[in-house]
């Protein structure tokens, strides 16, 4: 039901972003699209003393996923990198109020932090995990 | 189609349902309105039982034996030959070979048609068609070195003629839809038919979303090859057709390779099977095929003619109902004797996958997406629009539904 | 197949039976023995309710649609893959490809291994192979200047090792009955895809006989490509299924080109789904394959190994009556644990189709022909032959019945 | 049921085949197979007087094809082309005993039927048409 998708935190997020631009040379850029909707999301990070400091997203989609990305941005700023990397689809899942997506639909919430995770891989020199990605799409 | 020559007659729609047996059932909480015909359709009882029937009384393997239930599916199987032959007026079953969808009839007919191509020749198909009657020709054109050539669509979502002509001017194929699953254009299929076969082109003629809706009359239309899709027209999922005229089909080199397709297998060589059959290579999906009669039955009875009358009343009442929607545009002709009843709209700047997730709520089922048209969603300048599409079964209380579930789409997103 | 570690038991068969309406049906005022199931098997109840039952509440298109139906519907059609993947032992979904029957599976198969092969290369195959795994074969290696060699079949009915061995120096491609359709025959799947891999060539195994009959286990036996086909596993028609090693299938080319197996469609090019979807291309058949999950959980319920220790009970019997009757020939091994239940044989000088259409009078349902194996029959020297096939729901009653009626044969004929 | 196909007519020929064999110096003759089950029918025919003079047929197959096609040499022999030109599929089945062959092994009874007319047509030079030739197959 729309009420179970379209959940307020969501609403919210979709329509007053927060977070949404561009940061002036970020540390980190990770950009990926959901190929089913049309879904695009970029994620910009900056990292000080092993904490996120700085993040933005920009981005073109349905109103779950950059709500989604719009939310991620809050609950990464600050985090530590160990932090940062604990953050899986439940986590984000419940931050969003457990919306009731359905199998297509998760997607679109997903995607902002798979290109979240991957910016942040990227800035550590590592990559994401054939699991990882898994989960997350 | 040969359509009885009878005054035309409104479908009753409250019959009908009652042959549709999932028309019954409620999505979260409320009545199903089912808007994604253009996908695929809902199946009458009639088409159920036809499979369970088979499978229950008389499934066997086909053609090559002898015994008693190989001999009736057999029947039942060519018999499904025959319907479709005079569902689309061909002149022999011969022309008739059953694929598992209109993507493979489509393959089928590019291979069919560029057995000889040579580099440089020149393969036309439109903005408007499906990546089914589009990726087939592009990847051909590429591995032969061809050219391929892309006519534009206008302001009025019509194949731009006067593009077209100058296209196919040296053109060797002319693949095209017969009508858009995304702008329900129908297009004017005889007439851009005798065009090419007056520039020396061979004519493809996707039908996956004419023939469930419109009296198709191959012969009349001329087309050299047509595609559809059970699945679109009350049939059961697997099973396509695809429509060659003969001595094309004769002169072509089979597709598929295996049991069934060949006349005779020795070490060096292989002989192949008479048509049809040199295209249907393996078991077929027979249980299907046989179900498919009963939908052509199902439409034959009630007349195509009165179905396209009855999506046209429809039209015009989703064209009314949606013009009065804020913000909303329709992608497609507005005159509802140019276009089928499939409405591809975008209603300000929400997007399309939350149009089609609110209305789910309502239990209206439509489809958000490119709808398998990339080529047509860039020259609209969008990236994915939703589609509502209409059948037989759709009344006006399904364009009421519809038009009160995008007033709550509006309420929630904006 | 995870077959679970418990002890065999006997096939309950009387309770078997009532699962397939089509077993009380009469063919001729007499009861129906059906001995053609390596040509298409029976099916139970369980597959053709799960037909009606998605036709009737859960009908939709698959993979690009948000509303309830198409999530239903894609949840339904994904499981059918983990349970192939289950069933054979494939690492991943990803290596599940479903195609149309074991016939399209072997062409895509052809086309994967096929599409960098040079002139001169060589490809083997058996004399024992269907047409099926053949033919594409035989025409790839006509089409871009590679060598074709058969492998012989031994006076016992199997393939020649020594044979095999010489063939397969410098070989690229393997390509080989599981369980022959004609003899019987089980080969030492794992033991021939070792001598292959050693001598550098990718094996593609023809399961569409092994799949129904015995535990299969892909990675154990580490063939590269895997094919079978639904309907002779108790599924529906329609559907078959290719296997093929992850990393394999990523570099192979698609096959159908088409809506559903493309990622981006531009102008000028365009790029393919993920795995397994690139090989998928338009509306699959959704509904037989999520009815073929039904006869999955049939086969895994009973066990593939009781199933396989019933048919050579079966076996045995059927050898011990046949070798009564005079001038009956077995075209196959005679030993019960390197066979399968499908008895080719020819009665003295009687043609096969009289043989089938006696038994056929006597409600007894066999086949005569080449089999699609034209190769074979070659080599057997004769130009058709009678087949009894057997399947989980024949019992001794049913080799009693094929026995009588042979001598009904006789009598009538001679 | 086996009675119903395997008609004493039709045992009758097949156990003892009339007119098997070759001529001579044939003035016509025609071969064709059914690819289906293997059947192999050939007719070796003399005309003389405008009529069928001679007749003898050779084959392998099934005892339907065999047993049609030694039939029909009776049935052919002695009468005139134009009265050849008449014999029909329903001529020859009546002539069989009207036996209850299904759609598959009816394409046996036939096929001698077929060869025999390609035979005559070619003596004639004429050549079969499709209509008839599909007729019987
Ligand atoms: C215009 C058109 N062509 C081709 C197709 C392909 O049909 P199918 O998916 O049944 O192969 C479709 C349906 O998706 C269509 O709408
Ligand atoms: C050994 C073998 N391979 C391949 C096939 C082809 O299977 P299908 O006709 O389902 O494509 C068959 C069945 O006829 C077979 O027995």
């Amino acid at each position: 039901m729309s009420s179970d998708m379209y959940k307020e935190i969501i609403l919210d997020y979709y329509k007053n972003p927060r977070n949404k631009g561009t940061l002036e040379s970020p540390q980190s850029v990770a950009r990926d699209s959901n190929p089913l909707c049309g879904d695009v999301v970029e994620m910009q990070l900056n990292f000080s003393d092993g904490k996120v400091s700085e993040i933005k997203f920009n981005g073109d989609g349905c109103a779950i996923s950059q709500a989604s990305a719009s939310m991620l941005t809050e609950v990464v700023m600050g985090k530590t990198i160990e932090e940062v990397r604990k953050i899986d689809k439940n986590v984000l899942l419940e931050n969003l109020g457990s919306p009731n997506l359905g199998a297509v639909r998760i997607k679109c919430a997903l995607l902002p932090l798979k290109v979240m995770k991957t910016a942040l891989y990227q800035y550590l020199g590592e990559s994401i995990t054939r699991e990882e990605s898994n989960s997350l799409s | 189609m040969l359509e009885p020559e009878i005054a035309a007659h409104p479908l009753d729609l409250e019959k009908i349902r009652l042959d549709f047996p999932i028309l019954k059932r409620t999505v979260h909480g409320k009545r199903l309105v089912y808007l994604d015909n253009a996908a695929t359709t809902q199946k009458p009882q009639q088409v159920i039982d036809a499979i369970s029937d088979y499978y229950s009384n008389y499934n066997s393997n086909i053609h090559r034996s002898v015994h008693l239930l190989a001999e009736e599916a057999t029947e039942a199987f060519e018999n499904t030959r025959l319907k479709v032959q005079n569902f689309i007026n061909a002149q022999s079953t011969d022309e008739i070979v059953f694929t598992k969808n209109a993507t493979e009839a489509l393959n089928v007919a590019a291979r069919c048609t560029t057995s000889s191509l040579k580099p440089g020749d020149k393969i036309v198909v439109t903005e408007m068609d499906h990546h089914s009657n589009f990726v087939p020709w592009q990847q051909i054109a590429k591995e032969k070195r061809a050219q391929l050539e892309i006519v534009f669509t206008t302001e009025d979502y019509e194949i731009d003629e006067s593009d077209l002509e100058s296209k196919l001017d040296g053109a060797k194929i002319f693949a095209f839809t017969h009508m858009s699953n995304v702008l329900g254009t129908i297009n004017n299929a005889r007439k851009f038919t005798r065009i090419a076969h007056e520039k020396g082109a061979l004519v493809v003629l996707d039908g996956a979303q004419s023939a469930p809706h419109i009296p198709v009359n191959v012969q009349d239309i001329g087309c050299d090859y047509f595609a559809l899709s059970a699945h679109k027209m009350l049939g059961p999922t697997g099973v396509g057709c695809l429509y060659g005229k003969r001595d094309l089909l004769l002169k072509a080199p089979p597709f598929l390779l295996g049991g069934d397709m060949i006349r005779e297998v020795h070490r060096d060589r292989t002989t192949w099977n008479d048509l049809p059959w040199k295209f249907e290579a393996g078991t077929s999906n027979i249980a299907d095929v046989i179900a498919f009669a009963a939908a052509l039955d199902y439409l034959t009875r009630l007349g195509m003619k009165n179905l396209q009358i009855h999506e046209q009343e429809i039209c015009k009442a989703v064209l009314a109902e949606l013009s009065k929607i804020e913000d909303l545009e329709i992608y497609g002709p507005k005159d509802p004797e140019r276009r089928g009843a499939v409405f591809a709209f975008n209603l300000g700047g929400i997007h399309a996958h939350d149009i089609a997730s609110i209305l789910d709520a309502e239990g209206i089922a439509i489809r958000s997406g490119h709808h398998c048209a990339q080529i047509l969603m860039e020259k609209l300048g969008v990236p994915a629009t939703s589609r509502a599409s209409f059948y037989l079964y759709n009344g006006y209380d399904d364009v009421d539904a519809l038009s009160k579930g995008l007033h709550k789409v509006r309420e929630v997103l904006n």
